[in-house]
């Protein structure tokens, strides 16, 4: 195939889309990226609420380099962009896209024995979506970045790390294999890795940027698990030869699983999923990482939790979605393992998260919880069978949740600036280093060199800010009421709505899990819509509360540009991504942009075979009720208690009065084991499993160190997990039974490598002997 | 083949003498293998004789002229004294080794011999890969001369090893570079197929630059001067085989004669067109008497430049290799595939085996090395300028007096 | 014509023969050496199967080649390594150079 | 099956040349002994490689392994001269070692070579064709561009890659 048809063709399109940044990130890496050692001074390295580096010496890129690499990135990821709205134009033209035909092509890529695995790239209804809504939301983000990080010395590697990231989720996207994507998904872990520690002199960005990496390792490592299992049983892993393929799909969810006897394979395949999932999208217990992903440069918190990563995790559910329904029929109550899984994780998660976020000061934090909140919203839509539903508040979310995550780094940016303002207009604490800084660049933020050190994040540190940062206001409050759910105008409503609604149709029906779900759900919308609309107060409104507050904007130039153009066109897409998916029985709304039928559901759902396909929903009034009185509710009660009354300075958070002694529970989330479990699970149960830990703690360590039967290291790797759940992931645990275990092998590691070739080979030959023996050589050979 | 007894075909005489077909074939096959094995030998002696005349006349000399007609008889009786003289085996010195090294250093010699094509008929084996053969087989010669070094237990003899090794290492590069080329044009790694390939130009005229990078890369593998620096009296007394004497040290000494002396026959068998000459598909004894007189032309020639050019330094020894040698031919392997493919793409690729059928493509190449010589003879002078520029620059020269010297000799 | 499973005799014996120099030799170029047998065995087999099994196909050969190639640039690596170890440490003795540990 | 003809002679010497010669290896105190025997014994695999019709990989073998590779070696030994002469030359683990690789051999022989390829192994059947590639089919499969051109390509890399590298770390930074 040659370049024109490559071009061309829209089967090979796809293939091109993930190019552009990868491309980028080669090329900044070895070419544009020319850096020089400098001993750091504030100005080089003035960065984020971090303290500066000096007399450390630092790369500091040139600034030819540094335009140059931003030009390179910015082109790779218009290029994908460009590239996938072309795809994307095709898509929509064709009929009934995915039922029938789908774009994309395969190639061999290596052969293996009998079998050989094609590598290829898919675009169907599914695909098209995300192809909408993740380079749109890149871009942006990559403009956004312009500006954000004009101050950083080392903005050129950024740019290289954030299109090797968009890269990777374009590859994860277009993927047409299950292997493909994982490849993404890992190498997305990476970058998040590199991302979130982008930063690391700082200790705690680093300590962040290892929580993340380790704890999504534990769930990829299961999810690797499924994948293989998955393989092994079908030979392959593309996706419509397994999803679109009910022969397929009923032998594995026929067939009983290995050693977990009463599952089926499907089960067995989609619960591994379903946890590798639960680490990348934050779902509890694994969602530890997420809050102190925030350590890393805002941009990246917008790419991780709202275009790239977190989306990852729940658009691989969708991906595999006929897998985990295999053998149940959701639409019928009857919920497969997986999906009850789903359903009960994520709507835990959603109400858990919802309720940290209430109190919550650090606006970035408030809306990390809030994002695992949504995801949590999305995974038990997807275990109640809302297919759609979910896909379709994966996209409004995405928007939405950029946004907002880019607007308050402009809050933070802004804040820096007051705060740069207040120490040059006190003249205090700033030298030669700090003149240059303003010398050649607006205004360098550098609080780095003055004590005491100023929380540009903390929300009561603010307040008054519409008056100085008007965009980001409108923008911010767009957000947020999308964020919240606010009725019939925002892409917000129009997506929790459908979930809800489907959760009642279930619950109508007497489904347990729907009901739970249903209520759960709507408990958490309603403290969503509160702490959106207390987080705004905090914010924007009322007095500033600080100095830094009076004197916080984004000053002029390409810089303040930059960051408030990508909001303005985010926040078009936070009100009007959602009229797509209106369903057509909604009174008047549906009428007008949905006449015929809710074009977002008629598209989607050709992902699915006819049969697995959801029906469309009768329009009831409950759930919409429901979802106007929590957004509502919430929004009234969050200008009740600091709109009305705005946060005066130095007055506490009335939550504080309100929540007593729930207060620093919540804003320790949960960090008090005993709270956490009477607020959350049944005491008995967690009665139960606490005397079954220490009890079996014990014995793992003895049993490892005795090296008892693998079953007993079978429950120890999954008490390994209650320890995570109990003592909110970072309990002592695995920190006691990984050194047991590490200080047990350590004594293999001699550093003599032949000693390792020698264990090598007596394993080769142990692994041959039995090999030998299961296909009956040895015997032949004594036959002849 | 003909079923007539004739020296073309011995084992025809051997089947009319009535012996069995396997024995016959296995007698003729020894044979060749003795008569291969033995020519060398007996050849060292008249080469030494040659050697001495030549030098002797270059040097204005007389050269042996006692013992026999001509002295032609000096080096039978050198050999005699050598043979007669005591086997030492110094102390400490690895016994098996050190006796190894000189068989070795010999059969290497030898074993090129298996593969060069004498005559149309005559050739020990004539391999697919005959010139490969040769390259392998001369790099095992390195061995000898590690272990020689090595096992005599002596600080020169391991120096000297050491400073040969790195010679014959790094000259095997330009050595292999330029037989890369007729390879090319050829097409064939056989000789035989070389030979012919040759009928109706000698590679020499296709690719000048490459016979002169195998001349030279060939005086330095086989250690003649100007690259006699393994037996450099003056640095490393007398190199790798210092602690040998009596017949041990013969057959190195024999080894390097032969070595030099088979280097020129692969010359004239690769680039000098081998056995072809008049007559010689009608009688292909002949072959030997072309073979032998193209290859005189270049040992000659080889034995005048030694007696004319002193000894390089080590460093210039590398320099020139790394530095000229490799790049060129290098280049001069770039520079021909290229051509032959053009010559190929445009047609000028010889259809018949005449001499106007090659014609054509042998001018394309011509031109081609020509043009590689004159980039390199320019930068030859620009660099020969800058250095007489720096020189004057240290101390100028008084120029007035120059001419004046120069009429003085000139009338 | 010789058959192939005593090509392949040979060749698992001079890999063993080869296995055991690399697992007990002490001297590091000793162990290298062990390498190359190792390697060398491979050799035979990749060179006994393409003649015997597919002696039309060049993947044998082909493969062949490219372990000459891995074999030589392995060589050259290795000893340059073991030169410079000398060089720091006036020891080739893989045991003296276990501190890459804990 | 095993007649006694030239071919078989060759064979048996050959292969006593490279058995002989590993061993040789593995158990002589001497390195530049045992780079000898290293040596005999890859004689002995170019010897199989011309036994084998593949005359191309018999003169690269020499040319490479003994021209190149033993010659790298002796240097190395000769560089490390201290180390020539070990008192004790196997480590700790020398018997098990020992009965690992007699094992993998065994193993090998008894249960993937015979069984497949002995007297009445199940491909034992199998005629050998005698028309075999030459090197000409191999040089056109090393730069065919849908066989081995990539390999090939990537292979050279790699070798100026080591070459660097081992320029690089076996330089003495002193000077």
């Amino acid at each position: 195939m040659n370049v024109n048809d490559l071009v061309s063709n829209v089967n090979f399109l796809p293939w091109l889309i993930p190019v552009g940044p990868l491309l980028a990130f080669f090329v900044i890496t070895l070419v544009t990226n020319r850096a020089k050692m400098v001993v750091a001074t504030s100005s080089e390295y003035a960065d984020h609420n971090h303290p500066g580096y000096m007399g450390l010496r630092v790369p500091v890129s040139s600034v030819s380099g540094r335009i140059l690499s931003i030009t390179v990135g910015l082109s790779g990821i218009i290029a994908a962009w460009l590239i996938s709205l072309t795809v994307v134009g095709q898509a929509l033209a064709v009929e009934h896209l995915g039922e029938s035909e789908v774009f994309g092509s395969t190639i061999p890529w290596m052969v293996t024995g009998i079998s050989t695995f094609n590598m290829g790239v898919l675009v169907d209804p599914l695909t098209t979506i995300m192809l909408i809504m993740v380079p749109l939301a890149c871009t942006m983000i990559f403009i956004y970045a312009i500006g954000y990080m004009a101050a950083d010395a080392r903005q050129a590697r950024f740019f290289a790390l954030i299109s090797l990231f968009a890269g990777a989720m374009l590859t994860l996207v277009v993927a047409d294999n299950l292997l493909l994507l994982f490849v993404g998904w890992e190498v997305m872990g990476l970058c998040s890795y590199l991302l979130i520690g982008f930063w690391f002199e700082k200790e705690s960005a680093y300590k962040a940027a290892i929580k993340a990496f380790t704890t999504t390792r534990v769930a990829d490592v299961i999810m690797m698990l499924g994948i293989v299992y998955l393989y092994m049983m079908t030979g392959t892993l593309s996706f419509r030869d397994i999803l679109h393929n009910e022969v397929m799909l009923s032998v594995l969810a026929n067939t009983p699983a290995v050693l977990f006897g009463g599952l089926s394979a499907a089960s067995l395949i989609g619960i591994f999923l379903i946890i590798g999932t639960i680490g990348k999208s934050a779902q509890f217990p694994l969602h530890v990482w997420l809050p102190d992903a925030m350590e890393g440069p805002t941009p990246v918190s917008a790419m991780i939790h709202a275009a790239a990563m977190v989306s990852a995790g729940v658009y691989a559910i969708i991906r595999m979605y006929p897998l985990f329904e295999a053998g149940g029929n959701p639409h019928h109550g009857l919920l497969t393992p997986p999906l009850m899984l789903m359903a009960v994780v994520g709507s835990f998660t959603a109400l858990f998260a919802a309720t940290i976020a209430v109190a919550q000061n650090d606006v970035k934090k408030v809306l990390a919880y809030s994002t695992i909140s949504q995801l949590g919203f999305m995974m038990a839509a997807l275990g109640i069978g809302a297919y759609i539903a979910a896909a379709f508040h994966l996209i409004t979310h995405a928007f939405f949740k950029a946004l907002l995550f880019m607007a308050s780094g402009s809050v933070i940016h802004g804040m820096e600036h007051g705060d740069h303002h207040v120490q040059h207009a006190h003249g205090h604490g700033h030298d030669d280093a700090a003149h240059d800084a303003h010398a050649h660049d607006d205004h360098g933020h550098d609080d780095a060199h003055h004590a005491p050190h100023f929380d540009p994040q903390d929300m009561l540190n603010m307040g008054g800010l519409r008056k100085t940062m008007p965009v980001t206001f409108i923008t911010f409050l767009i957000g947020g009421l999308s964020l919240a759910g606010f009725p019939l105008i925002t892409a917000g409503f129009w997506s929790k709505d459908e979930i809800l609604a489907d959760a009642w149709k279930g619950l109508t029906e007497g489904f347990g899990p729907h009901a739970l779900v249903f209520v759960l759900l709507a408990v958490s919308a309603f403290l969503t819509a509160f702490y959106t609309m207390r987080q705004i107060g905090l914010t924007f409104w009322g007095e500033a509360r600080t100095e830094q507050a009076k004197h916080a904007n984004l000053g002029q130039g390409i810089v303040s540009f930059t960051m408030t153009l990508p909001l303005v066109i985010l926040a078009f897409f936070a009100i009007f991504a959602g009229f797509v998916g209106v369903p057509p029985t909604f009174p008047i709304f549906g009428s007008i942009f949905s006449p015929s039928e809710n074009p977002f559901f008629e598209f989607v759902k050709n992902t699915l075979l006819s049969e697995q396909q959801p029906g469309e929903l009768t329009f009831a009034w409950f759930p919409v009720l429901t979802s106007f009185t929590v957004a509502l509710g919430g929004l009234g009660l969050g200008y009740l208690m600091y709109w009305r009354k705005p946060l005066q300075a130095g007055e506490t958070d009335p939550m504080v009065k309100i929540l007593g002694g729930l207060y620093p529970i919540l804003k320790n989330k949960y960090y008090i084991d005993e709270v956490y479990v009477r607020v959350f699970v049944k005491p008995s149960q967690v009665f139960a499993s606490v005397v079954v830990v220490r009890f079996m703690d014990g014995r793992i360590i003895d049993g490892i160190l005795h090296g008892i039967a693998r079953v007993f290291i079978w429950i120890g790797d999954f008490l390994k997990l209650l320890n995570m759940w109990l003592i909110d992931g970072v309990g002592d645990g695995i920190p006691e039974y990984v050194a047991a275990f590490g200080a047990y092998f350590r004594r293999f590691q001699t550093g003599r490598v032949q000693q390792y070739l020698l264990w090598v080979a007596i394993a080769a030959i142990l692994i041959a002997l039995v090999f030998a023996a299961s296909s009956g050589w040895l015997v032949q050979a004594s036959g002849g | 083949m003909n079923d007539v007894c004739s020296i073309n075909n011995l084992t025809q005489c051997l089947l009319d003498g009535g012996v069995s077909p396997d024995l016959a074939n296995l007698l003729t096959i020894l044979g060749g293998v003795v008569l291969v094995a033995t020519v060398p030998l007996v050849t060292v002696i008249f080469l030494i004789w040659i050697e001495r005349k030549i030098a002797a006349r270059v040097q204005d000399r007389l050269g042996p002229n006692r013992v026999g007609p001509f002295g032609l008889l000096q080096s039978v009786a050198d050999a005699v004294k050598m043979l007669t003289k005591e086997d030492i085996t110094p102390m400490g010195a690895d016994k098996f080794i050190y006796n190894l090294a000189p068989i070795i250093a010999f059969a290497t010699v030898v074993l090129i011999w298996a593969i060069i094509p004498f005559t149309p008929l005559h050739i020990g084996a004539d391999l697919s890969i005959g010139i490969l053969y040769f390259v392998a087989v001369a790099s095992i010669g390195t061995v000898k001369i590690m272990i020689a070094g090595w096992s005599s237990n002596n600080k020169y003899a391991l120096l000297g090893a050491f400073r040969t090794i790195a010679q014959l290492l790094s000259y095997e590069v330009p050595l292999v570079l330029s037989l890369l080329i007729p390879v090319m044009i050829a097409g064939t790694l056989g000789m035989q197929d070389m030979v012919r390939a040759q009928g109706s130009m000698w590679f020499v005229f296709m690719a000048p630059v490459a016979a002169v990078m195998f001349f030279i890369a060939n005086l330095a593998e086989t250690g003649r001067a100007p690259f006699d620096l393994l037996e450099a009296e003056s640095e490393i007394i007398a190199g790798y085989n210092i602690e040998y004497s009596g017949f041990k040290w013969g057959m190195f000494m024999a080894g390097e004669f032969m070595h030099a002396f088979t280097a020129a026959l692969l010359a004239a068998v690769i680039f000098l067109g081998g056995w072809w000459g008049p007559f010689v598909e009608q009688v292909p004894a002949l072959g030997f008497v072309y073979l032998g007189l193209k290859t005189a032309v270049v040992y000659i020639f080889g034995l005048i430049l030694r007696s004319t050019v002193p000894r390089v330094r080590i460093d210039q020894l590398m320099a020139l290799n790394w530095k000229w040698l490799v790049p060129i031919s290098v280049a001069n392997v770039l520079i021909t595939a290229l051509l032959l493919k053009v010559v190929d793409a445009i047609g000028l690729a010889p259809q018949s085996g005449d001499f106007f059928a090659h014609l054509p493509q042998t001018l394309v190449l011509l031109v081609g090395n020509l043009v590689l010589m004159f980039g390199v003879a320019t930068v030859l002078r620009n660099r020969g300028r800058a250095q007489r520029l720096a020189d004057e620059a240290a101390h100028p020269v008084e120029h007035e007096d120059a001419p004046v010297v120069v009429g003085a000799v000139g009338h | 014509m010789v058959p192939l499973w005593m090509f392949l005799a040979v060749a698992a014996g001079v890999f063993c023969i080869g296995a055991y120099g690399v697992l007990s030799r002490r001297n590091a170029v000793a162990i290298l050496m062990g390498v190359e047998l190792m390697l060398n065995a491979v050799n035979i087999n990749l060179i006994a199967f393409w003649r015997y099994v597919e002696p039309l196909n060049m993947a044998g050969q082909a493969f062949a080649a490219f372990v000459f190639v891995i074999a030589a640039a392995e060589a050259a690596v290795g000893l340059a390594i073991i030169i410079s170890v000398y060089r720091s440490r006036r020891s080739v003795i893989v045991e003296d150079v276990d501190m890459l540990k804990w | 099956m095993f007649e006694l003809n030239a071919q078989s002679i060759a064979f048996i010497l050959f292969a006593l040349f490279s058995l002989g010669g590993a061993l040789g290896v593995v158990t002589t105190r001497n390195l530049i002994h045992a780079t000898l025997y290293l040596i005999l014994s890859l004689f002995g695999a170019a010897g199989f490689f011309v036994l084998l019709s593949a005359p191309f990989m018999a003169a690269v073998q020499v040319l490479v392994y003994i021209g190149a590779i033993a010659i790298l070696i002796v240097f190395a030994v000769m560089l490390t001269r201290s180390m020539t002469r070990l008192s004790d030359i196997y480590n700790s683990q020398w018997l098990l070692s020992a009965i690992v690789a007699g094992l993998l051999f065994v193993l090998l022989l008894v249960g993937v070579i015979l069984p497949v390829w002995g007297v009445n192994g199940t491909q034992a059947g199998r005629e050998v064709s005698s028309i075999v590639t030459t090197t000409v089919d191999l040089g056109k499969a090393l730069v065919d561009q849908n066989q081995y051109v990539l390999p090939f390509e990537v292979a050279s890399l790699l070798l100026t890659a080591a070459m660097i590298g081992a320029i690089v770390v076996a330089r003495d930074d002193k000077e």
